[in-house]
Order: structure tokens, then sequence, then C-alpha cells
């Protein structure tokens, strides 16, 4: 195979899956936590793909496929709920929804 | 296979399931209840006459599995001592019922359900010989008392609960850890199946909750407010059967089944029953409040019994049995007396505020007076032949605790004559006024048939100490003293 | 020299990927960090290429940079201005502290694991036939051995379906409450 | 003879549970009948008792019965066992006998009070009390029997029980006695140990021979005896016992209870002959306290407790007695002091009766000119207490005392003691005598006097205390060591004596004895009844009654009252009420400290998710 | 040329017949005029969960053998069949509660088709048996679940609690899903079993994806530390959702989780067994040291869950036959108690009009006496007291961690048992000990809209919790003979 060994992309998905989850923990804003939740499951769908490039085995790749769905699914709720938010005038910041704690 | 024991366990729940049920009010729910107490003791009488004193075996007994994979099941019977704590158990659960019907507690049906289902739990506790059952019965006799003193108790209830609980709890669930561990090692829970093992831990875990439950010094913290502020009946139960069950649990469980620790640990335990004894006697004769000297002297004879207990030999373990029975009674009718005091002078039993009483009410003081007199164990009471045994069985541990006993004599007499006197003579108290009536024909017939088994028990205490635990169960006293 | 080429176009994704990504979690405006995003997201499927997941680059593109990420930047224009923040602030003290060194920590158990690994399994991928990754492969894959995985993904992306209307609708209810 | 023996103690428990289930339904003054005939039945029954035990031979008078076991425990079996042999039934006809004469007393002298059923119930009780101290089989029944007999003591002194200072007194009784029936029960478990039985063959053969153990046994014994007997150290109860109604004292503190230490010595003698050391040791203690009694009761003013320290005296002597083995001696002692005892009670009762209750000598004073019977009696009683012939005292106390000579040196100090006691005795007595019965009767006693229908008091107190006078006058002829004895020869068997004095030292010391107490009569009679010389002051120290109320207060009361205290501010309040706060708290206050952790931001939720990933992934890496 | 493979409907009907409930709800929620949707869609789902119900059992019973299917995709076993008994019967309860609940009538149905929906995802999700169908089936119920939480969005609490759990969901399947990765790429294979087979047991790569599965999977059945979006999603979502939660996500959860640890890392046993057992711990710890200051009784009761989670993972960790059978028993008193709690708690809501807490609860007892009784009982159960079986359940716990001879994880059970006695003890003498009078609280206004299927409901999960305490030795024989689908 051309290119650099499948240690490389395992890296690079490790890399970004901190990333989103460094998003997730510091940021405020629930549409960039959405965001953030996207890289996650993307790096884990090029972990994925890199895992069934290196065992020649379709089933990562249709598992990303699906993951490709669910991320789809979960940023439409995410986004309806963030909707509702802005419809009933909440302020987008996720630190501001404290009601529920103790 | 028998069903007498089953009986007596479920006859008190079936009563309580219909008093929670039945359509009727809150007054022929409590005769109804009543009635099905005096039933109970009917039943048990019919145990008693089928029951072969002669035979160390367990009898009546019934046995059917409940759950096989860790071999627990549904075994209850009675040896020769267990009749008498059953026994104990119905006559006084009758006379609390029965004064809870008296005084007329308000939302009677709640109140009753929960004193049968009571009596049912605490008979279960006595005749359960599969251990897991053993405990079940163990922990069910709490439900109840919490919302009854939750409920029906004083001004501090709240708080008295939740200390009841906290003590209560957690010495069960050390000896639930102790049943697991001792259960699978032995792969059954079956009392009768089992054979002893060698564990100080499993042994400390048991003596944990027995020693919380009779109580003993140091783990009695529950005592006093629980008994202050629960209704006089309660109280009752409290310090006459329910503490009775830590006692029978010793008597039972801890004993037998550990006798390499009982060996061991045999100063220990003596140690904390002379500590119990001397010190309970010494804080009820500083109690301000009648109530405050009877469950002080209820810990005071805990720490009695369990030198007999642990005195090793049958003068001591009879002694034991016979002085549960009495205390039973004795501390049964003490604590429904003080609650007819109370209820008369409409105070919490401080002898600053009673006195006198006495003068014009022959009735209430000749009771207060009978049962006051068995209770410090005069000699040819009853409660003095229990105290003669134990003292004998364990003087021959040592003589030193059998001095600690002839002392704390002395101090029960001081306590408790100082308690009569402070209800029944000298000057009239501020709180005694002249409407307050002589006992009433209800309330004389709950206590005087206490004071007639007791004066029968001092004609022939032997009844009780003669037909006990020279029926060993397993590993009884297998080690030697 | 093929070689060389896919190490230059690896290169180069694989920074400009981890660089857009930092920046959608940096920017303070959300709409510059969709469409950061997408630009993260055709990285990936660049690099999906070179692993030899045709189908699944497309996919990404398709469905991600397309249907999603225009859903994102419609809802960041429907909320307008109210969606800015500054980037990083609040929260307890503890919250960075810790955040970072979780993360951190993540990323380096990955690594020291990929390092336990280097010039071993990951090393040598198994060879690829000429069809792996192609549509009719994957297709093929779908409707045999992960049949099932293919008509739940269908029901999930149903339910959200539902969800969407649910939330959505009523929100619209309630604006027109107030209105 | 058992079934006599039986009915004997039958009766009076009848009697006390009848009065007290019949409660209101019968009159007071049945209640009264009903307690005497009762017991004059069980004296009758002992009687029989008596009669069919002279039909048969000496060694085969001794009978035991038991009805049922009454208390047993693996092998060991305590029967309710009555033994009715010559020393028991001897004391059953005194019990009951003066008995039923003192409870017909009080018939007249209790008329009047509020809750005379009550009295007469607690007298029943008592009477059966001591049946079965004496009656008893075994030790285990004696000792109930002698618990039995303290709490009707208790019951009797407290008998006005809104009188706080008559329930304290009972309160101090009891207690003490409580201690006597510790050491007692102690002693009981000793036996048990090292003989396994308590029936008083079985014991008595079997217990061991010298040694510590059979010191601590008789030391125990011993231990009740004076507890019950007002010996010292344990002897502070009963002067003040005598806050109970007349009869009671005469009948519980003067006839009977009090002298139950002597029975006991003399019916486990072969235990205490096991231990000379304690024998000689309950001898010490008696000539001890006769001496302490009789000086105090010089200074006393209470007509009643004058004749309590007297009644503490002569029990010395029967202790004399019984502690140099002269055991027929202390019996008839015990004998002839329950009469004249009783006789002098009762002849106070009837000048306290006639005034009001009041007891202070010096108030009482002079009534002899108001009531002759009563002081003729009392005359009598009071001759007889200092043993001047031919009254009772003299034949009882003089043999007790030569017996003394007997005994080595030791005997010589005791009965140097006595013969002083015997001075002692002819002071206090008819100090007594002279203040109250001669002399012009005082103001107070002209103004309460009443008299009953034209007596001194009502019939039944006066013939009751007729018969005791005569019993005192000739109840010493029963037996005159030099010249017969058939009380030694009945009972020889049970308890043959140790000393043998010679006739000669008889004959001497009865005319020592007659002299040193016509000293004293002429002593008192100078300074009371002439007032030639005048009184001097009494030590303060004899007022106080040589302290020993104080040291008791101190030892015992205050120290477990200060314990009790103690303990509830030290341990029960901080340690057992804090340890449960403390715990609690602690829980509380994590909890708070969660409750703070969990803070409601989402972010803060995905980094406790991170942090537990990243934990666990370094654990798995570091040990898989 | 497509071989299709052989699908067997039966292993998906119980699933199947949920989903076809909400397939049918969606056309109600169009079709059926507004007024009748309530009683049309409560109906259908409460078929759809019997119907599901039945067929597990059938299922249960039909398959003595675990066989994999769909090519390893899912199992068709007694362990999933048995779960999916448990999870209907909680479902249909679930349903009865949710009828009265003040909710907007024109998403009733859609309501009842996400509830239906998540019913059939938790079904699906207990039979998966590969590390795809695992991820999706988790998605499929998360997602109907995040969209309930938040379905009475004009309550801010609901809109929040439907956010927080909708991002910490997130990243807890990511999570998953990246740990999924790193298993997949060690071993090359989906399916549990293979991956078992496929060696590389202690292997690095295998054992740091091994903890991310573990902390996803811990994050759904919420045991601490992942359990800490909880609280808050169950006091903010609407009440009958919670109950569902409560116990359809947990039993779903922690049987899968017992199922792909035992059967695709069983070479790694050393490894999951102490983690789960020091999670254990500290849900143990967390979940009741932290309920008891609450005074909010939802929020007490989603600790006290927590604490259950720990309880339930003992008999993970245990790792043996008995644990199994253990957490299955544990399961079915557990679901009955929490639902029936969190039923009675929507009662005493509906009444009052205002959130449950301690203080407004008083008097509760008196005033419903079967609804203050059943409250008691729950509570006693959960404290584990006799007569309920959560006494028998903790029992079973605890001799399946002394089986594998851990007698500290029962000291630890113990000593949180004596903690939990203050706060269920407490919400009981909220009920009844305090009389309103003492709190100047006037009693709940009249008397309250008659609701014969809660009441219905409540009075199920009564006879379940004291049911199971008498029936134990059948329970049990279900339990191990599921347990023995299970390679321990």
């Amino acid at each position: 195979m051309h290119g650099p060994d499948i240690q490389w992309y395992v890296v690079l998905s490790a890399l970004l899956f901190a990333t989103g989850a460094l998003g997730v923990m510091l940021r405020r804003n629930p549409l960039i936590i959405l965001l953030s939740v996207e890289i996650m499951l993307n790096a884990g769908n090029l972990l994925l793909i890199a895992m069934s490039r290196l065992h020649a085995d379709e089933g990562g790749q249709v598992f990303a496929i699906s993951v490709m769905a669910i991320a789809a699914s979960e940023v439409v709720v995410g986004l309806g709920l963030i909707v509702a938010m802005g419809r009933r005038n909440v302020e987008l910041d996720v630190d501001k929804l404290r009601t529920l704690r103790g | 296979m028998h069903w007498l024991t089953t009986i007596l366990i479920v006859l008190p729940a079936a009563g309580a399931l219909i008093v929670a049920v039945a359509p009727f009010s809150s007054y022929w729910l409590g005769s109804f209840a009543a009635l099905a107490s005096l039933i109970e003791v009917a039943v048990w009488i019919t145990a008693v006459s089928r029951f072969h004193f002669g035979s160390a075996a367990l009898q009546l007994d019934q046995h059917a599995s409940w759950f096989s994979d860790l071999g627990v099941s549904w075994h209850v019977g009675q040896y020769r001592f267990s009749v008498w704590f059953v026994g104990m158990t119905v006559v006084a659960m009758a006379a609390c019922t029965i004064y809870g019907w008296w005084v007329g507690r308000t939302r009677g049906r709640a109140y009753f359900a929960l004193m049968l289902l009571l009596t049912g739990a605490i008979v279960g506790v006595f005749t359960a010989q599969d251990l897991l059952l053993f405990y079940a019965f163990f922990e069910a006799m709490l439900i109840p008392l919490y919302v009854l003193i939750g409920v029906w108790g004083g001004s501090e209830r709240l708080r008295a609960t939740i200390t009841f609980v906290v003590y209560t709890v957690v010495g069960s669930l050390l000896m639930l850890a102790a049943i697991v561990v001792f259960g699978l090692q032995q792969g059954t829970f079956d009392m009768t199946r089992m054979s002893p093992s060698t564990s100080t831990w499993l042994f400390l875990g048991f003596v944990a909750a027995f020693a919380i439950k009779s109580p003993l010094f140091p783990l009695h913290g529950w005592l006093p407010i629980t008994y202050r502020e629960s209704p006089a009946e309660v109280s009752a139960v409290l310090s006459g059967i329910v503490g009775k069950a830590g006692l029978y649990g010793l008597l039972r469980i801890a004993i037998p089944f550990f006798p390499q620790p009982v060996h061991d640990l045999r100063v220990l335990m003596l140690a904390l029953g002379s500590v119990s004894l001397v010190y309970g006697s010494l804080l009820a004769f500083r109690a301000p409040d009648f109530r405050g000297v009877v469950m002080y002297s209820s810990l005071a004879q805990a720490g009695l019994i369990v030198l007999g207990l642990f005195a090793n030999n049958s003068l001591g373990t009879d002694g034991a049995v016979l002085q549960i029975v009495n205390h039973a009674l004795v501390s049964t009718a003490l604590f429904l007396l003080a609650g007819m005091i109370e209820r008369r002078t409409g105070t919490r039993g401080e002898f600053a505020l009673l006195g006198g009483m006495a003068r014009g009410r022959p009735a209430l003081a000749t009771l207060v007076m009978t049962v006051g007199i068995v209770s410090l164990a005069v000699p040819l009471s009853t409660t003095f032949a229990g105290e003669f045994l134990i003292l004998a069985g364990v003087f021959q541990q040592g003589w030193g605790w059998a001095v600690v006993g002839a002392v704390a004599i002395v101090l029960a007499a001081m306590y408790m004559l100082r308690a009569i006197s402070g209800v029944l003579h000298q000057d009239v108290g501020p709180a005694v006024s002249d409407s307050a009536l002589d006992l009433r024909l209800g309330e004389l017939a709950i206590v005087v048939p206490l004071v007639l088994c007791l004066l029968g028990l001092s004609a022939w205490p032997n009844l009780v100490a003669g037909r006990a635990t020279s029926s060993a169960p397993v590993g009884w006293t297998k080690y030697a003293p | 020299m093929a070689n060389f080429l896919v190490w230059v176009v690896w290169v180069v994704a694989a920074f400009a990927c981890l660089a857009s990504a930092l920046a959608v979690v940096s920017f303070s405006n959300p709409f510059y960090s969709a469409l950061a995003l997408i630009g993260n997201l055709a990285l990936l499927a660049v690099l999906y290429l070179l692993l030899a997941g045709e189908f699944v680059a497309a996919g990404q593109v398709l469905v991600y940079g397309g249907a999603v990420m225009v859903m994102f930047l419609f809802v960041i224009a429907y909320l307008g201005d109210r969606t800015d923040e500054s980037p990083w602030s609040g929260g307890p003290s503890w919250q960075v502290v810790g955040a970072v060194l979780a993360g951190g920590a993540i990323l380096a158990e990955v690594c020291v694991v990929v390092g336990l690994k280097a010039g071993g399994l990951l090393s040598k991928p198994q060879h690829v036939g000429r069809e792996f990754g192609t549509p009719a492969a994957l297709g093929r894959a779908f409707l045999t051995d992960h049949l099932l995985a293919f008509e739940i993904t269908s029901i999930v992306l149903l339910v959200a379906a539902v969800g969407g209307v649910v939330l959505g609708s009523h929100a619209r209810m309630e604006g027109d409450a107030r209105a | 003879m058992a079934a006599a023996a039986w009915v004997t103690l039958a009766l009076p428990l009848a009697a006390a549970l009848a009065i007290s289930f019949a409660g209101t339904a019968i009159s007071r003054r049945v209640a009264g009948y009903v307690s005497t005939a009762t017991t004059m039945g069980a004296f009758a029954a002992a009687v029989v008792a008596f009669a069919e035990m002279w039909g048969k031979s000496a060694a085969h008078r001794g009978a035991a019965t038991t009805s049922w076991t009454w208390l047993s425990a693996g092998p060991y079996h305590f029967g309710l066992t009555l033994l009715a042999d010559q020393l028991s039934v001897v004391m059953m006809l005194i019990v009951t006998g003066v008995g039923s004469l003192i409870i017909a007393y009080s018939v007249g002298y209790m008329d009047g009070e509020d809750e005379e059923r009550r009295f007469f119930a607690y007298m029943s009780l008592f009477v059966f009390s001591m049946l079965l101290l004496v009656e008893g089989g075994n030790l285990l029944l004696l000792l109930a029997g002698w618990g039995m007999v303290g709490l009707s003591s208790y019951l009797l002194i407290g008998y006005y029980q809104e009188r706080p200072s008559a329930i304290q007194a009972a309160k101090k009784a009891f207690v003490m006695n409580a201690f006597g029936d510790a050491t007692m029960a102690l002693t009981l478990f000793l036996l048990i140990q090292h003989t396994g039985r308590l029936d008083y063959g079985g014991v008595f053969a079997a217990s061991p021979h010298g040694g510590a153990v059979a010191n601590l046994i008789a030391l125990g014994l011993l231990g009740g005896a004076v507890a019950k007997s007002a010996q010292i150290p344990l002897h502070t109860w009963l002067p003040d016992a005598m806050e109970g109604p007349t009869p009671v004292s005469a009948l519980i503190h003067a006839a009977t209870m009090v002298t139950a230490g002597v029975y006991l010595i003399v019916r486990c003698h072969p235990l205490f002959e096991k231990a000379y050391v304690v024998e000689d040791l309950a001898a010490g203690l008696g000539a001890a306290t006769l001496l302490m009694a009789g000086l105090i009761a010089l200074v006393q003013t209470d007509i009643k407790r004058v004749i309590a320290y007297s009644t503490m005296s002569q029990i010395g002597y029967m202790f004399v007695g019984a502690g140099l083995g002269a055991y027929p001696n202390a019996m008839f002692h015990l004998m002839t002091h329950a009469f004249f005892k009783a006789l002098l009670f009762l002849a106070a009762g009837i000048a306290i009766h006639a005034l009001a209750g009041e007891q202070d000598i010096r108030r009482l004073a002079g009534v002899g000119r108001l009531m002759p019977f009563t002081k003729w009696v009392f005359l009598a009683g009071s001759l007889a207490l200092v043993g001047i012939f031919p009254f009772a005292g003299f034949f009882s106390k003089d043999s007790i005392i030569t017996s003394a000579l007997d005994h080595g040196w030791y005997g010589d100090v005791i009965y140097a003691a006595c013969l002083a006691g015997a001075f002692l005795t002819g002071v206090y007595a008819f100090r007594l005598y002279f203040i109250v019965f001669t002399g012009e009767p005082t103001p107070f006693a002209r103004e309460h006097f009443h008299r009953h229908h034209g007596q001194e008091g009502p019939a039944s107190m006066l013939w009751t205390v007729g018969v005791l006078g005569v019993l005192s006058v000739i109840g010493g002829l029963l037996q005159f060591a030099p010249i017969w004895h058939p009380l030694s020869t009945w009972l020889d068997p049970v308890d043959r004596p140790l000393v043998a004095p010679t006739n000669a030292q008889e004959w001497v010391t009865s005319a020592i004895a007659i002299a040193v107490g016509l000293a004293g009569i002429a002593v008192a009679w100078v300074l009371y009844a002439a007032r030639r010389v005048p009184v001097p002051r009494a030590l303060p120290a004899l007022e106080k009654k040589l302290y020993w109320d104080e040291l008791y207060d101190a030892v015992w009361y205050r120290t477990s009252d200060l314990a009790g205290r103690a303990l509830y501010a030290l341990v029960e309040k901080p340690l057992i009420g804090g340890s449960i706060a403390a715990v609690t708290g602690a829980v509380g206050l994590g909890s708070r400290e969660l409750s703070v952790a969990q803070n409601g931001l989402v972010r803060s939720y995905a980094l406790a998710l991170a942090g537990g990933l990243a934990v666990l992934a370094v654990v798995f890496l570091a040990v898989r | 040329m497509i071989h299709k493979p052989h699908v067997d409907w039966f292993a998906l009907a119980p699933s199947l017949s949920l989903l076809g409930a909400a397939g049918l709800l969606l056309m109600v929620a169009v079709l059926v005029p507004r007024g009748a949707r309530k009683p049309v869609g409560a109906s259908l789902a409460f078929a759809g969960f019997v119907a599901s119900g039945i067929w597990a059992a059938f299922l249960d019973d039909r398959s003595p053998h675990a066989a994999a299917l769909v090519h390893d995709a899912m199992w068709r076993d007694r362990w999933g069949a048995l779960a999916q008994v448990i999870l209907a019967g909680s479902g249909a309860v679930a349903v009865l509660v949710s009828y009265r609940e003040r909710m907007r009538d024109e998403h009733v149905a859609e309501y009842y088709a996400l509830l239906s929906a998540a019913g059939a995802g938790m079904a699906f999700f207990v039979q998966a048996s590969n590390l795809m169908t695992l991820f999706l089936g988790l998605e499929w119920f998360s997602i109907s679940l995040y969209v309930l939480t938040a379905i009475d969005i004009d309550l801010i609490g609901s809109l929040e609690a439907g956010l927080k759990y909708l991002v910490v969901g997130a990243v807890g399947s990511a999570t998953l899903l990246f740990g999924s990765g790193l298993v997949y790429g060690i071993t090359g294979q989906l399916s549990f079993d293979r991956i078992a087979t496929a060696g590389h047991a202690h292997d690095a790569m295998l054992v740091v994806g091994l903890a991310m599965v573990i902390a996803g999977l811990a994050f759904k059945s919420s045991a601490a530390p992942f359990h800490m979006w909880t609280p808050d999603a169950y006091q903010g979502a609407p009440t009958p959702v919670t109950a569902f939660m409560a116990s359809g996500t947990k039993i779903a959860a922690l049987v899968v989780t017992y199922r792909v640890l035992a059967t695709a890392f069983p070479h790694d046993e050393h490894l999951w067994r102490w983690a789960v057992a020091a999670i254990a711990c500290l849900s143990l710890a967390w979940g009741n040291i932290g309920a008891l200051v609450q005074r909010n009784v939802k929020r007490i009761l989603a600790y006290s869950s927590v604490s259950h989670a720990g309880f339930m993972l003992i008999a993970v960790a245990a790792a043996n036959q008995l644990g199994a059978r253990a957490l299955l028993y544990y399961l079915i008193p557990y679901s009955a108690m929490s639902l029936g709690a969190f039923a009675v708690v929507a009662a005493r809501e509906r009444e009052l009009q205002a959130p449950v807490t301690l203080r407004n609860l008083a008097g509760f007892g008196w005033e419903r006496p079967f609804l203050g009784v059943s409250m008691w009982v729950f509570m006693l159960g959960m404290l584990g007291f006799p007569l309920t079986g959560g006494f028998i359940g903790k029992f079973y716990v605890f001799a399946a961690a002394y089986r594998h001879g851990w007698w500290w994880l029962i000291v630890v059970g113990v000593v949180a048992t004596m903690i939990s006695a203050y706060y269920y003890l407490g919400i009981v003498r909220a009920m009844y000990f305090r009389d309103t009078a003492e709190l100047q609280l006037a009693p709940a206004g009249g008397s309250p809209p008659y609701d014969p299927l809660l009441t219905a409901g409540v009075a199920v999960a009564l006879a379940v919790t004291v049911g199971s305490f008498f029936a134990v030795q059948p329970l049990i024989d279900v339990a191990r003979s599921a347990a023995n689908a299970l390679p321990l």
C-alpha cells in the first residue's frame, strides 16, 4: 500500500478525537459543541476506515457509513433542541442551563 | 411436617392484611386485632400442649425449599427454649395490642395492622431455622416498628426513628454480610444442617447485630431517645420482646455455631455484659423519669443475660432463658404501667412531677409495687431464680463476674425502689390531681394477666428453666471452658 | 514516486484536517466553525480515498458536506446573532485544566498504543483487490452481511426525523403563541 | 408432721393473698381478724407439728418433704423443700406464737388507719416469709425467705408512705439487707461450685474443711446474718426502721426477723465450725455490737429507738452465744428476748398510742401515773431485759455469758464485754423506765392523754401485752442451765454445743451478772429518778451514732450517685450520643460536597466522562 | 448475484412488533382526529409492548441454544429474550403511567411512537452481537430517549435535560465508537465471539478499546463517574419518561455490558472485572451519599438508580454464572420498583401541579393509602428489605461476589445500603410521619383526577416487587437458563 502506514491514520484520528473532546469540554455554545461532537464521530469513522483498509474488510466502511447516518440523526435532534432554545429566547450558552444541579 | 409453627407466624400476618382492608371503624378493627392476638395466644397454648419437652429435637417444624441453588428454605420449628420465646412474644404482644385498643390509637387501621405484622415477624425470628429466613424476619421487625414510633411517637419522634434505624440497620446489615459468607461456606442456609465455623470475623458480624438489638453497652445509643419517644406499648414491645431477638440470636446462632471464637472472645463478651449491667444500673439510678429507669434497667438486664449466655454452662444458659422470659413480662408490664401513669398525669413520667399516687389508688399501687419488686429480683420471685442461675453459672467462669452481678443486685434494689417511691410515695406530685383515677377495669385486664404469669412463674420457675436449653442446638458448648 | 505523491497528499490533508478541526473548536462565531467543519469533512474524504474508500468518501462529501452542514448553516442563520460567544470563559477554574489533562491523556494513551505497535501489525496492511470499497462491494455487504445494520440505520433516521418534527414544530407553535 | 409444717406455711400466705384480692370487699377490721386467725391457726399447726415430733425418738424427729422442683438447671435441682426438725419447730412456735399475739395487738393499735387492710396483708406476708425462712429445707429457700422478710420489712417500715422519713428508712433497710442477700448468694454460688447441691445435709457433708473456701463460705453467711440482725457493720438500718408502726417494730425488729441471723448461724453451724476464725469473728462482732448499742442507747431520746438499740445489743449476746458454739443458749435467749422485747415495744406502743403517736421520751415523761398497767408490764419487761432473777432474761443471758468462759482468752475478753454490756443494759433500760413512767406527767402528756373506754388502750392491746408480760416473767423457767435444760436436750441432735461451762461458773456468772445489772439500775436511779447528780453531757459522737450513717452515705450512696451522674455527663451524652451525631454529620458533609461537584454544567459532566475514561485506560495499559 | 442471508423473523419479533406499533402510531398522528389520538395511541403502544413481551416469552421458550443470526449481527438466546420480557413489561407499565400525563395533545401520538421505538431499540440492543449493531442499537433507543426527555419542551427543565442528555450521550457514543474502532482494528473482527477467538488478549490496543467500550456502556447504565447526566435528565424529563428510562435503559445497558464483556473479552477478564468492581464501588458511594441531601424526590430516585447500577455491576464484576443469574433476577424487582416509585411521584405531581419534594410529600401516605403503601414498599425494596424482591436481589449479588471470593465487595455494598437507609426511609418519613398541619401545608387540593391506569400500573409494579420475593425459585430457574447462554 502506498503512503503512510495505518498507525499515522490512527494518530490523526486520536488527535481529532481529542480536539473534539476539548471542544465539548471547553466551549459553551451548543452549536459549536454539536460540531465538536461531529469531529469526534468523524475521528471514529477515520479509525474504522483505516482499520477496514488494514484488514481488507468492508465491515469497517459499512460501519462508517452507518455512523454518518447516526451522526446526522443526532444533529437533527440537537439542532431541534437548539432551535427550540432560540425560539424561547434562551441564551445559547450551556453554562446558563443550570436549573438542574446539585 | 407440622403446620402449627407456620400458623403461629402466618396468623397475625393474615390478621394484619384483613385489618388493612376491612371496611370497619377504627374501634372494630382494634377489637378484631385484639381478638386475633388472643387467638394467637390460644394457638401457642395448643402448640405447647403438642410439644414433647422430653425431647431435645426440633419440633413442630415445617420445611419447604424456597430457592434451591443457594440452599435457602422455609424452615420453621421450635426447640424447647423457642417455645418460651414464642410464648412471651404472643402474650406480651397481645397485652400491647389490647392496650393500644384501650387507649384508642388514632389511625387505627394502620396501627393495628402494624402491630399484628410485628407479632408475626417476631414469632418468625424465634422460630426460623433457616439463616436467611431468620434475617428476613429480623429485618421485617424493623419495618412496623419504624412507623409505629414515627407516627404515634412523641414530639422528638423523627430524631428517634432516625437514630433507631441507623443503629439497627448498621447492625443487621453487618449480619447480612456474615450470613451470606457463612451460608455460602456451608453450602446451605439451613441452621439445622450447618456445622460450626471458626471465623472470628463472622462471629463479630453476628454479634454486632445482636449486641445492638439487645442492646449492649457501647452500642445502646438508640435506646434512650427511642424508648422515651415511642408510645408506651411500643416501648414495651421494644424492650420486652424485640431486644430479646438479639439475645436469642446469641443463644441460637452466635454461640452454637462459633465455638472457637466464643471461647477466644468470651472474656470480652463477659466484660461487655458486666459493663452494661453496672452502667445501666447506675444510669437507671440517676434517671429523672420512670421510663428512664425502666429502659436503663433493661440495658442492665441484657448485660446480665449475656453474662449467663457466655457462662458456658447449663446453669448460665438455663438461667438466661428464664431471665429472658421474666424480663419480657416484667418490662412489658412496667412500660404499660408507665404509659398508664403518664396518661393519668399528662406528664412524661418525670419524678419531679409525680409522687403520692398510691393514696386512693390501691390497684395502681399494688401493681406498680408488685411488678417493680419482681423486677428487682427479690428472692422467691422468678427473676430471682433467673439471676441466681445466671450468676451461679458465671461464678464458675470466675468469681469476679458474679461479684459484679451481686453488686448490681444491690444497685437494682436502689434504682427500682427509688422509682417506685418516686411515683407512689411521699408527697403528692404537682402533676397528680385527684381526678387522676385508679386503674380502670380494662387496664387491669391488660396488666393483671402479665402479673399473674409472673407470680405463677415465681411459684414454679422450673417450668421454663427446667425445659430450656439442655436441648442443645448444634455445636452446643462444643468448646472447653 | 507514487508513494511520494501519496505521502505529500496525506501530510497536507492530515495537517489541514487537524487545523480545520482546531478551527472548528476555537472560532467564536459558529458560522465560521461550521464552514471549517465542512473543510474538515472534505479533507477527511481525501484521506478516505487514500484508504481505498471511494464510496465512503463520496458519502462523506454528499451526506455531511451536503445535507448535515447545510442544516447547520440554516439553523445558525436562523438564530442569527444570538449565537456569538467568547470562546473560552466561564465555568469553574478546574474545568479547563481538567479538560486539557483528560483530552491529553486519551490522546497520549492512543499514541502509546500506536507506539507499541510501531512496525507491527499496523504496518502490514492486507492487500486489497480493485473492487474493495467500491459502491458495488459496499452495496453487497449492506444487503448480505450487514443487512440489519442497514435497516437499523434507516430506522434511526426515521426516529430522528420524527424527533425533529416534534421538537421543532412545537417551538413554532410556541412562537405563534407568543406572537 | 410434714402436713402440719405445710399448713403452718400456707395459712399466712393464704391470708395475705385473700386480703389483697378481697380489696374493699371486706371491712378493715375483718382483715385484721383474718390475719390474726390465720396466724393463730399457723401457731396451732406448729404446735401439732411439735407434738408429733415430740412423739418420735430423737433420731427421727427431723423430716424433709419436697413438694416440687422449684428450680433446676442441667444436673442441679433445687426443690421446694420444707425441713421440719427440732430447730425449725422451735422457730415456728416462736414466730407464730409471738406473731399472732402482736397481730392481735395491732387490731387495736392500727384501728382507724385508712389502709389497715394493706397493713394486715403485709403482716401476714411477713409471717409467711419468716416461716419460709425457718422451714426452708435448703439454702436456696433459706435465701428466698431471707429476701422475702427483707421485702415485707421494707413494706411495713414504709407503711406510712406519705412520710418521706419512713420511705427513706424503708429503702435503707432494704438496700442494706440486699448487701447481706448478695453475700449469701455468693456463698451459695461457691457451695454449688464445690458441692453441687444446696440441701442442708448434703452441703454440710460435702463442703470443704478449713482453708480459704470454707472461710469464704462462712464469711458470706455471716455477712447475711449481720445485715439481717443489725450487727456491726451493717446495723444502721435498724434504728431508722422504727419509722414503721410499733407492732411492726415489735414483730419484725425485735421478736423475729432480726434474730434470723442467729437462726442462720445455728442452722448452718457445721459450715461455721469448719471455719473457726469466722465463728470467733461472729462472737467478736456480737460483743462489739452489744457494747456499742448499749452506749448509743444511753443518749437516744426516742423511746422506740432506745428499745431498738437494746435489741441490737441483745442480739449481740445471741451472736456471742452462737459464735462461741453455745447454740441452745443462743436459741433460748432468742426466745425469751422475743417475749420481753415484744413486750417492751408493745407497752411503749400503748403509751405512744395513747399520746397521739408521740415518741420523744422528754415529752412522754411521767405517763406511768396515767397508765399503771402499762407501767407494771414495762417494768417487768425492763427487768427481764436487764436479767434480774427470776425474769426471763436472767436465765437465757447469763447462760450465754457463762459459755464465754469455756473459750480461752478470747472467751475471757468477750466475757468481760458481756458483763460491761449487762451494766449498760441496766442503765439505759431503767433510764427509759424512770424517765417515762416515774415522776410527774408532763403538760403534754396530761393534755394529749386520752382513755379508751376507760382503759389505757383497746382490749386487744391490753390482753396481748398481758400475755407477753406473763411470758417474760416465767418464760425463763423453761431452762436453767445448772439444774435443768430441756431445750438444750431437745436441740441437741441438731445443734450440739461446743462449750460446756461448769455449774460453778454458771452460779458465779449469774451472781456477777445480777450485780452489775443492779449496779446499772442504781446508776440510772441516781441520774434519772432521784436526780441526785446532773446528767453528764453525752458525747456528740454517741448522739451521732458513731457516724456510721455518714460513712455509708459517703462510701456507697454518694459514690453511686456521683458515678451515675458522671457516667451520664462523660459517657452517655458525649460518647454514646455524640458518636452517632459525628458519623451522620460526616456523611452529610460528604453529601453536600458531592452535590457541589454535580454543578449542572454539561461540560463538567463530559469532563467527568473523559476523565474516568482516561484513568481507566491508563490503568488497563499499566496492568494488562 | 446476491445471496440474501436468511433472516429469523421470530428472533426479531419482539423488536419488530414494537417497531410496527411505532409505525402505526405515526399514522395515527396524521390520520386520527386529535381527540381520539390519546386513547388510540396509548392502546396501540400498550399492545405493542404486550405483543413484544409475549413474543419474547416465546422466544425464551424456543431458543434453549444460543445462535448467532444474520451473519453474527444478533444473538437469538435466552439471555436477550428474558431481558426483552422485562423490558416489555416496563414499557407496558410506562404506557399506563403516561396516559394521564399532562402533555401536548397534538404530539401524543408521536410520544407513544417514540416510546415504542425506544422499546424496540432496547429490545434489539440486548440481542446485538457485533460492534456495529451494538452501536446502532444504542443510538436507536438513545435518540428516541433524547427526544422523549425534551418532549415537554415548553418546560425549560425538560429542554435543558434533553440537551444535557444529548450532548453527554453523544460524547459517550463517540467514545464507544472509537473504542469499537480500536477493538476492530486489532482483531479485524466486528462480532463478539470472533473478537474473543481472534486472540490478541492483553494487547495494548485491545485493552484501550475495551476501556472505551466499558466507558460508553457504563455511561448508559449511569454508573459513576459516567453518571453525571443522570440526576439532571431524570429530574427534567417528564416523569413517565423518567420511569421508562430508569428501568429500561438500565436493563438494556447492564445486560449488554455483561454480554459484551463475557463474550468478546473473556481473556481480559482480569482487567474488566476489576474495572467494573471499581466502577461499582464508586457508583455505590456516589449514588448513596449524593442522595442524602437531595430534596427533590425524582432527583433522590435518580441518585438511587446510580447506586443500584453499582449493585448490579457487582454482579457483573463477579463474572460467574451466579453473577449473571443475580443480575437478571435483580433487574426484575428493580425495574418494577423504580417504575412504581416514579409512577407514584407522577401521581403526586399531577395533584400538586408542582415538582414533588420531600416537603410537599407530607401527608401523602394518609391521603392516598394505596399509593402511599406502594411507595413504602418500593422504598423498602430499594433499600433491600425483606418482603420485597430487592432483598433477594441484593442477597444474590452479594452471594455472587462472595462466590468469586470478593467479600470486600459485600462489605462495600453493605455500607452503601446502610447509608441509603437514610433517604429511602426519609421518603417514608415524609409521607407518613409529618402531618400536613405540622408544616402548615394544605392537604393536596381536593381529590386527584381518578387515574385507574396509573393505579393499575402501580399495582402491577407492587405485585412484581412483592411477588418476586416469594416466587424466587421460578424466576431464578428462568434466570439460570438465561445465564447459561453466556460463556461464563
